[in-house]
């Protein structure tokens, strides 16, 4: 059941990565982010990150990409003009992320993580022990997070209010 | 404050008091730098004078520290090889001062302070006894070097003639400074830059020879540079030849001999094997000095042009005193760098005030000018037999000592250095007073000439040609000096030689014959 | 926990807060004054890290306070009073929102000055955020203006983009180490350097890091973001974002992977050299001041990372005073740039023209700065180059790939005298044909403008305190 | 079929370089930036599946704080991309190179 | 006191002089011609006082020195100590003699010569200069201070000849000779080194004392190509001396430096400069081995005869006396040359001694001609002065005959000896060859004399200048007379004898009256040979030059007349030097400024500053200013540096 959920799971996450990137629109490519994070989330609960799941579907199925649709409706665009990419970009791009991609995997072929992962592990409902150590060991980058979150309200005042001084 | 501080600090104070100069009191900036100069010099004459002859080691010493953890000190100490150097040094600051004054009618103010910040930086590099801050006060004249060319300078190429030289001291100086780095890097912790304790431990610990062989060349081509060794030399001529008369003075009277100083001071006896290695090449390079340069000022139209050149080919001549690693050649390198910087900053001087009346420097559109200019056209004649090598002055003296010297290792090099000074350096020098001094006046550049008449403007040439002359007569003034802290470096220098032939002999015993070699420990 | 420990982070978000407060009180004609009374505070606090004996770690380790980052807090206090003054000079750019600009400011400072302190990859990434995402305000605060929001834009993706590069770095670090701490990874990242998946991740974390200090490959952002960003932005971005990669850096590199940085000498080294190549063979052509100093923050990248390549004691300290070297200088720059490209309209080297009768103070000022970017005596930037190139020279004594580093730097001094030097041949040999009006400069960014003077020439007239308390520090730093 | 955090691993690595891609590749700054997204949420399932193999919370934490901070950098991002859309009424990339060179 | 003292204080009083009036006495033209003519006369009285006492106290060789420059290395050889002083012997004083006394004379004359001058007073400063340089090179201890000096002397000279340096002519003439003298100079500082390389020392007694004790250091150092090191360092010696004494290949100097004001000229090229370089080499002749010798003579030999040839078709009186005196010199150069037991040396010196005043009075003759017909210097324009200019042309006269070498005037007992040298069979180190150039020069010295004194004294006046020449004042007339008493008489006071003591030749005065018939006692054949040649030399001239308008040589000698061409261009050496070196120097010159300004500062210097700068405008393309190319490069960038560094 895991296995097959994890082959689901990994498959409509490429496939929808791929639909993101590829979307002919940005409105399209919401659209398809959504499932992708849902997904995404699917893998944190086999993974059995429930509580990071939840988070992870709130914020950006809920919040994130709901920003994105409301900028999309407000800048009223939807089809990119003229080409979509160009061809040099094309070749730059995909190749670079090919070759990180190769890096990545060459990498990951050369490691021994060994086959530790996917059986019972001591971390099961760990909400609690996640929160405790979210406010105790990492008190102070989630305090600073605190100032981030601060900030990025600032600026988007800054950068949108109407009046100008 | 001894002496040789104040000697060092009075420029600087000097400059940073004139900051606050209100600007409209224009002349007053020439008469405080003058003053301030002025100081130097006599301090500097006293402190030549006081100088106890005879003693190797340094004398007046000082030291504040800098970064203490890297063992850098402002550490100050004269010896018998810097002695005279500052002597110089203070005379043509004092001299490029004076004639100053109707050269520079604009931005008084802002001349003098750089004109003194390079007096004082020059005077620093050569009184330090801490390497880092020989490299380092050495700097302090070159961006000076590049607003005074750029703002106060002359001709068509100023421009371009700014940036060259700058360009070409940053090269110098980066190279040499990379050398010195690897050189203090030798020496076990805890390092030291100073100079005279480096010496000690690389007398006692010498430098693996593949180390010297990197280290050596470095010190040679980046000072080379800064001293314009053949090829890396054309940014001389160019730059004397825009840069206005003060700046040429200095430049190429005192600033340039930084490089040598260095050589003489730190490559040779430091890296003795790397020298015995490399200064060949040196003696043969320093041809190209002397010939070529030569060559080159025979063909100048352009009186500047022509000094810069033959100040370059000057050089060759320390350089091949230095490259024989013999007393005579070393000492006689020092004496010409004394000489030479007198020579140099009184031949820009004169090619200034010449300027400053012509308004060209054009040597074919002279002609006659002796008959109105009686002292300006004496002191150029004296000048320009000193540069040729006149008996008399102190240039001959120590020509001489570097042939002397350099006879016996590079025979057909000295030949030929002997033909440039004797015969090339006399050819384009005497072309020079028949173009500009003798015949008869060009029609079509007829100019009436002031002859400098009142002490002020005769003060600055009558003192360097004084200097020379007395140096000339009694080079032993400067020689006792030099000797003894010369044979140390030159001992230190051959150290490794005679070390090698013993073990040479060792390792051929039949070979009885050359014993003479053993009574050098 | 020791929170106490955060207290100067604490007052300047408190301040930061506080303007945003007072902000609502004051009179839209008084609130550019609110920077200078920030500045005063930012000064006070300054003030109070050379009074305060704070040292020791915090939060389990996850924040330190050591000389090092001491040395790092105090830097990014300076540049912010600097900082804060210029912004207040050139406020009315600034029509979005001039207070909320301060306590951007503010906040981006706290978040170097926690960087500083970072003993953690979590730590590393949230105060990296923290100060990556308020530049991306800062760099298209003037959003009047299309060139600041492009700029704002660029930085914007790049720096997403970095920071996710990071990020996943970060993840294989863990992964494969199962710490986030420095010390966990320091104890463990030797028996890993052979793991190609760890040394990416290790790479990918430089790689962000090497974004904010724009080393190559990461440095091409650099001059549009400078050009396009207000001027008190660019300078903050060039001393401050750039002081925190390199505490950040070293702090890795030296705490949490020695092992790695000793294999990964060359690499550094290469880094370090085609960096500087890029800067400075970049900035020849360049006619924009801004864009200049951009390619010039470039080099100087460059030249930091070569205290960072030496990899070793010397190294170290050597970036950590040339950074301090260059704080001043690059403050006092751009501070004369803010001035200039004010009263003349125009940012292209040739505003410059006649500077020197506009007011000689600047030209002192811009020249002196000049000549410590370029790194000659007596001002800090020579120290700086003496010490880097030192600590490289010494470390090309065991590999040869450091003489490739040594020659770059060599030619990268040489190359930039031609670019600054081109400056200062503008200030005292170009007459401006604009009109010869005095420029007025306020007390405060004279003031200023005095201390950055005053840093350089101290640094490289008498380092003697800060090189021995460099030494020190990294000495600590194991 | 053994799913290990290999495969965890490879999908997170295929999801940062598909991500990295439209980063490169397209030209509307909203993709782009929806693509930085999906660069960070490969670092997450990295992370997580990390922290599971590692048997501690840290990966997890730090998921926490990559979210939290996208959020942000979403907002600040979007804030950012609006206002230059009011001012250029574009938000193509490559419209955007007044500064060069 | 030491009683050399008095030298000392001789040889620095025209020094002295030389500074007062440069420093202070520039516009009172009688304190400086005062201060000068005072110093040198207190020089000959000095010098001639000291001469007396010490003969009188049979005084051997004294030397005073104080130490010029003084190194001393650990290393062997790496020693340098140079002394400046006085070395005083019967050589050294009679030169002194001859120079202050000659130099006193011509100071005299050079008040009137040059009474209206504006640079009376620069005149005499350059005059007490040159005065003080030469008693320098007269009193040398050491091979350095007789090159320092000899340094001086060249650039006192070149202040002397160029002394009207508005005349472009004039100011080339000093500058020829200058250089001309300075590449004589370079071999003598080249023989100066390759002495002290060998002996370690550079003083004269030192290495007279090494060589006659141990030998010549040189002879064991090797060859340089196929010379033996000591010949070449005795023939690099004489390069100076060649220089100086403007012997063939270095001759080309003198003619031209008769731009100079006569009494210079007289001083020069008569008593001093000219003579120098005969002295250093009999000074130096401990270092001279048989082979230089034999070069010597030979160069000597050549120049004699050249010279000679070449005076016969000149027209400026001023030239044909100095070729006369080049001629002369290459007779004295020849006799050191062929200098066997001190025998050549002591004709040497004794023919430079006569010469001097003979020479001078000549010269001061011919100046007293010019000022007398407003400076015309072309014998065919004078003619018929002999009745108005009295006093000048008997003085003239005698200085002739005494150059002729008719007996019993000086020049003919000096000539004598070196003929007596030259001859193989009195002299064994004689050479038939040199006789018989000796012999020729012999009759051709007579020959151009009378030429002279024919066409510029004798017949009628052929311009308006030679009609209406008056007297020369009595302040030049007067040593005239003064240098006419020794033209005659100095034969007969046994000054050989002096020089044979102190080269060890043998002399031959047995009788009181062998100082006057001595030459025909002991050689009557070379006597007569010289007297012959010279009568004859007198007649065929003065048979062709009687009357004469224009010169008939060239007619006379038909076919052969393109010789007189020859002699009139001076072999077209100067043609020839310009050609070849000057052109060669010329031509280096312009190709090391091609090279300097393209290759070098062009090429290299412009060529690495824009390539440089071209870099810099590609790097900058890499800007495009698009973001993603941006990141596109950088990721890029990233997966190089990986694959470089972290898998290869």
């Amino acid at each position: 059941m895991h296995d097959l959920l994890f082959i689901l799971f990994s498959l409509l996450i490429v496939v929808f990565g791929v639909l993101v990137v590829a979307g002919k629109n940005p409105v399209n490519s919401a659209m398809f982010l959504v499932p992708l994070m849902i997904c995404v989330g699917g893998l944190f609960v086999l993974l059995g990150a429930y509580f990071l799941a939840a988070i992870q579907i709130l914020v950006y199925a809920g919040a994130v990409i709901v920003v994105f649709l409301f900028i999309i409706m407000l800048l009223d665009m939807d089809v990119e003009k003229g080409r979509r990419i160009n061809s040099f970009a094309a070749v730059a791009g995909i190749g670079s992320s090919g070759a990180t991609l190769g890096l990545l995997v060459l990498a990951l072929s050369r490691s021994d993580l060994g086959a530790a992962g996917g059986g019972e592990s001591a971390l099961q409902g760990e909400t609690i022990p996640l929160g405790k150590l979210l406010f105790t060991d990492y008190v102070l980058p989630f305090e600073i997070l605190s100032v981030l979150l601060l900030v990025a309200m600032v600026g988007v005042i800054l950068l949108s209010k109407k009046k100008l001084q | 404050m001894n002496n040789l501080t104040l000697i060092i600090a009075i420029p600087f104070l000097a400059a940073l008091g004139m900051l606050f100069l209100p600007r409209r009191e224009k002349d007053l900036a020439q008469q405080v730098a003058m003053l301030a100069t002025g100081a130097t010099a006599l301090l500097a004459i006293a402190l030549f004078v006081k100088f106890e002859t005879g003693l190797p080691g340094f004398q007046f010493e000082s030291k504040i520290p800098f970064a203490k953890a890297l063992g850098i000190w402002f550490h100050f100490g004269v010896d018998g090889v810097n002695v005279g150097l500052i002597l110089m040094g203070a005379i043509v600051g004092f001299a490029a001062t004076c004639v100053s004054f109707d050269e520079i009618r604009d931005r008084q103010k802002e001349f003098y302070i750089l004109l003194l910040v390079m007096i004082g930086g020059i005077l620093g590099s050569f009184a330090s006894m801490d390497i880092f801050m020989f490299f380092f006060f050495h700097e302090f004249a070159l961006v000076p070097t590049f607003i005074m060319i750029g703002v106060w300078g002359r001709g068509v190429d100023k421009n371009y003639a700014t940036f060259k030289i700058t360009l070409y001291l940053v090269v110098g100086s980066m190279i040499s400074l990379a050398g010195l780095i690897a050189l203090y890097l030798q020496a076990p912790e805890p390092r030291t830059f100073n100079m005279v304790e480096l010496a000690q431990i690389f007398r006692d610990n010498p430098i693996a020879f593949g180390q010297q062989n990197l280290i050596f060349p470095l010190l040679m081509f980046g000072f080379g540079i800064l001293v314009s060794l053949w090829p890396f030399h054309t940014w001389a001529p160019l730059g004397y030849g825009s840069a206005p008369t003060a700046t040429a003075m200095m430049h190429a009277g005192v600033i340039k001999k930084f490089g040598l100083y260095g050589l003489i001071r730190i490559a040779v006896p430091m890296c003795p094997e790397g020298a015995q290695n490399w200064l060949p090449l040196l003696a043969f390079l320093c041809l190209g000095n002397i010939l070529y340069c030569g060559f080159v000022a025979m063909k100048q139209k352009d009186l500047n042009l022509l000094i810069g050149n033959s100040s370059v080919a000057h050089m060759g001549f320390v350089f091949l005193g230095i490259a024989s690693l013999t007393l005579i050649g070393v000492t006689g390198a020092v004496l010409v760098m004394v000489a030479h910087g007198l020579l140099a900053a009184l031949t820009f001087g004169l090619s200034g005030y010449l300027y400053g009346q012509t308004r060209t420097l054009d040597m074919d559109r002279m002609g006659g000018y002796l008959n109105q200019l009686p002292f300006i056209g004496a002191a150029m004649v004296m000048a320009m037999m000193a540069g040729c090598g006149l008996p008399g002055f102190a240039n001959f003296a120590g020509e001489a000592m570097v042939f002397f010297g350099a006879w016996k290792a590079y025979p057909f090099v000295t030949t030929l250095a002997v033909w440039g000074a004797l015969v090339i350096g006399a050819v384009y020098m005497l072309r020079a007073i028949r173009n500009i001094l003798h015949g008869e006046e060009n029609a079509d550049n007829k100019v009436s000439l002031n002859d400098a008449a009142d002490w002020r403007k005769r003060a600055p040439f009558a003192l360097l040609l004084a200097t020379l002359l007395v140096f000339g007569f009694a080079p032993r003034l400067l020689t006792s000096k030099i000797q003894p802290s010369a044979k140390a470096i030159v001992d230190a220098a051959n150290g490794i030689e005679t070390r090698l032939v013993e073990v040479a002999q060792l390792d051929a015993p039949a070979k009885g014959g050359e014993t003479d070699l053993n009574d050098v420990e | 926990m020791n929170a106490g420990l955060t207290i100067l982070e604490i007052a300047v978000v408190a301040l930061g807060l506080g303007v945003m407060l007072l902000d609502l009180w004051t009179p839209t004609e008084r609130k550019r004054e609110l920077g200078l009374y920030a500045a005063v505070v930012v000064l006070g606090i300054l003030g109070a890290s050379f009074v305060l004996d704070l040292s020791g770690e915090a939060f389990g380790g996850m924040y330190v306070l050591d000389g090092m980052a001491m040395f790092f807090k105090r830097l990014t206090l300076f540049a912010m009073v600097v900082v804060l003054v210029m912004s207040v000079e050139v406020g009315d750019q600034l029509k979005s929102g001039i207070a909320e600009y301060y306590s951007l400011t503010l906040f981006a400072g706290a978040g170097m000055m926690f960087a500083a302190s970072a003993n953690n990859l979590a730590m590393l990434f949230v105060s990296l955020e923290l100060i990556t995402v308020t530049f991306y305000i800062l760099v298209s605060a003037q959003r009047s203006q299309a060139r600041s929001l492009e700029a704002g834009v660029k930085y914007l993706i790049i720096g997403a983009l970095s920071s996710a590069v990071m990020v996943y770095g970060i993840a294989l670090v863990f992964g494969i180490a199962g710490d986030l701490t420095f010390a966990g990874l320091a104890a463990k990242s030797a028996a890993h350097s052979g793991s190609l998946l760890f040394l990416l991740g290790v790479f990918f974390i430089l790689l962000g890091l090497g974004f904010k200090v724009s080393s190559v490959p990461f440095q091409l952002w650099a001059p549009d973001v400078y050009q396009g960003g207000i001027t008190p932005t660019s300078a903050f971005l060039a001393v401050g974002s750039k002081a925190a990669g390199f505490v950040l850096m070293l702090r890795l590199l030296f705490v949490a992977f020695p092992s790695i940085a000793q294999d990964w000498a060359t690499l550094l080294a290469a880094i370090s050299g085609i960096t500087i190549l890029y800067g400075n063979l970049g900035a020849i052509p360049q006619r924009n001041l801004k864009r200049l100093m951009g390619y010039s923050s470039i080099a100087h990248g460059g030249y930091l990372m070569m205290g960072v390549a030496a990899v070793s004691a010397a190294g170290q300290s050597a970036t950590m005073v040339y950074l301090g070297g260059y704080t001043f200088t690059a403050l006092a720059a751009f501070a004369v740039i803010a001035i200039v490209a004010k009263t003349v309209e125009g940012e292209d080297i040739s505003s410059l023209a006649g500077l020197h009768r506009r007011s000689p103070v600047l030209a002192l000022a811009m020249t002196l700065a000049l000549i410590s970017l370029t790194g000659l005596p007596p001002m800090a930037g020579f120290f700086g180059k003496f010490m880097l190139l030192k600590s490289v020279i010494h470390a090309a004594e065991a590999n040869t790939a450091y003489y490739w580093l040594i020659a770059a730097a060599v030619f990268g001094v040489v190359v930039s005298v031609y670019y600054y030097f081109n400056v200062i041949r503008t200030i005292f040999f170009v007459e401006g044909n604009n009109d010869d009006a005095p420029i007025e400069i306020s007390r405060p960014l004279s003031f200023s403008l005095f201390a950055c003077v005053a840093g350089m020439l101290v640094l490289g007239l008498y380092p003697d305190a800060v090189v021995s308390f460099a030494i020190e520090a990294v000495g600590a730093l194991g | 079929m053994d799913i290990g955090v290999e495969a965890y691993l490879l999908v997170s690595m295929l999801l940062f370089c598909i991500g990295m891609a439209g980063v490169l590749v397209r030209r509307n700054l909203l993709i782009v930036y929806m693509s930085l997204e999906l660069m960070l949420n490969a670092a997450n399932i990295a992370l997580v599946a990390l922290s599971r193999f590692n048997d501690n919370l840290n990966g997890q934490v730090m998921v926490f704080f990559i979210i939290t901070v996208a959020a942000a950098e979403v907002a600040v991002g979007l804030a950012l991309i609006v206002a230059l859309y009011r001012r250029h009424k574009t938000a193509q990339v490559n419209e955007l190179n007044s500064l060069k060179l | 006191m030491d009683l050399h003292s008095l030298i000392w204080i001789a040889f620095l009083l025209p020094l002295a002089a030389a500074v007062a009036i440069a420093l202070f006495t520039r516009g009172n033209r009688q304190a400086s011609a005062g201060l000068s003519i005072g110093a040198i006369t207190l020089s000959f009285i000095l010098t001639a006082a000291y001469s007396v006492v010490t003969a009188l106290n049979q005084g051997g060789a004294k030397a005073s020195e104080i130490t010029w420059l003084s190194v001393n290395g650990s290393a062997p050889g790496d020693a340098l100590n140079i002394g400046l002083g006085i070395l005083l012997d019967p050589l050294s004083l009679m030169m002194m003699m001859v120079v202050t006394g000659v130099g006193m004379l011509i100071h005299i004359y050079s008040r009137g010569y040059m009474k209206d001058d504006p640079g009376y007073s620069r005149y005499f400063a350059c005059l007490s200069l040159f005065t003080f340089s030469m008693m320098g090179i007269v009193l040398a201890t050491n091979f350095v201070q007789m090159f320092i000096f000899w340094e001086l002397v060249g650039v006192s000279s070149y202040l002397l000849i160029g002394f009207w340096f508005g005349r472009p002519a004039a100011a080339d003439a000093g500058k020829k000779a200058f250089i001309t003298n300075r590449i004589g100079d370079f071999g003598f500082l080249l023989g100066i080194l390759l002495v002290w390389s060998a002996f370690g020392e550079v003083s004269f007694s030192v290495i007279a004392d090494d060589i006659a004790h141990g030998g010549n250091k040189l002879v064991g150092m090797g060859k340089f190509g196929c010379l033996p090191l000591a010949t070449l360092a005795g023939l690099l010696i004489f390069c100076g001396a060649v220089g100086k004494s403007a012997q063939f290949p270095l001759h080309v100097w003198l003619p031209d430096a008769m731009e100079g004001p006569t009494p210079v000229s007289a001083l020069i090229h008569a008593a001093t400069m000219v003579a120098a370089g005969v002295y250093m080499l009999c000074r130096t002749i401990f270092i001279f081995d048989d082979c230089a010798l034999l070069y010597i003579a030979a160069i000597g030999g050549f120049t004699a005869l050249l010279a000679a040839l070449m005076a016969v078709q000149q027209d400026d009186i001023k030239r044909i006396l100095a070729y006369s005196t080049l001629s002369q010199l290459g007779y004295m150069v020849m006799a050191v040359g062929l200098n066997g037991h001190g025998e050549g040396a002591t004709a040497a010196m004794y023919h430079l001694t006569t010469h001097a005043g003979f020479k001078a009075l000549l010269f001061l003759g011919a100046g007293s001609v010019i000022c007398a017909t407003h400076h015309e210097q072309n014998i065919w324009r004078m003619g018929g002065l002999r009745d108005r200019m009295p006093s000048t042309y008997w003085t003239f006269i005698v200085g002739t005959a005494a150059l002729m070498g008719l007996p019993p005037f000086s020049g003919f007992y000096s000539k004598d000896s070196i003929l007596s040298a030259a001859a193989p069979w009195i002299n064994g180190h004689g050479n038939v060859i040199l006789f018989v150039i000796a012999l020729i020069v012999a009759f051709l010295t007579p020959f151009y004399m009378t030429r002279l004194v024919c066409v510029a004294f004798h017949g009628g006046a052929r311009t308006d200048h030679a009609r209406h020449a008056k007297e020369s004042p009595g302040v030049m007339t007067k040593p005239l007379w003064i240098l006419a008493f020794p033209a005659v008489f100095a034969g007969w006071a046994g000054i050989d004898a002096i020089f044979a003591d102190h080269f060890g030749a043998h002399a031959h005065y047995d009788h009181w009256y062998s100082y006057i018939v001595g030459p025909m006692e002991h050689a009557p054949f070379v006597a007569a040979m010289g007297t012959g040649l010279a009568l004859l030399g007198w007649y065929m001239a003065s048979l062709l030059y009687k009357d004469a308008e224009t010169d008939p040589l060239p007619e006379k000698l038909g076919a052969l007349g393109f010789v007189t061409t020859l002699m009139r261009r001076r072999f077209f050496f100067d043609e020839i030097y310009q050609r070849v070196f000057v052109a060669a120097h010329d031509a280096f010159a312009s190709v090391a400024n091609w090279f300097d300004r393209w290759i070098i500062a062009g090429l290299l210097v412009r060529g690495s500053h824009g390539t440089t700068e071209l870099v810099g405008r590609v790097v900058r393309m890499l800007q495009t200013g698009n973001l993603q190319t941006y990141a596109a490069f950088s990721i890029l960038g990233a997966v190089a540096l990986v694959i470089v560094f972290l898998i290869a």
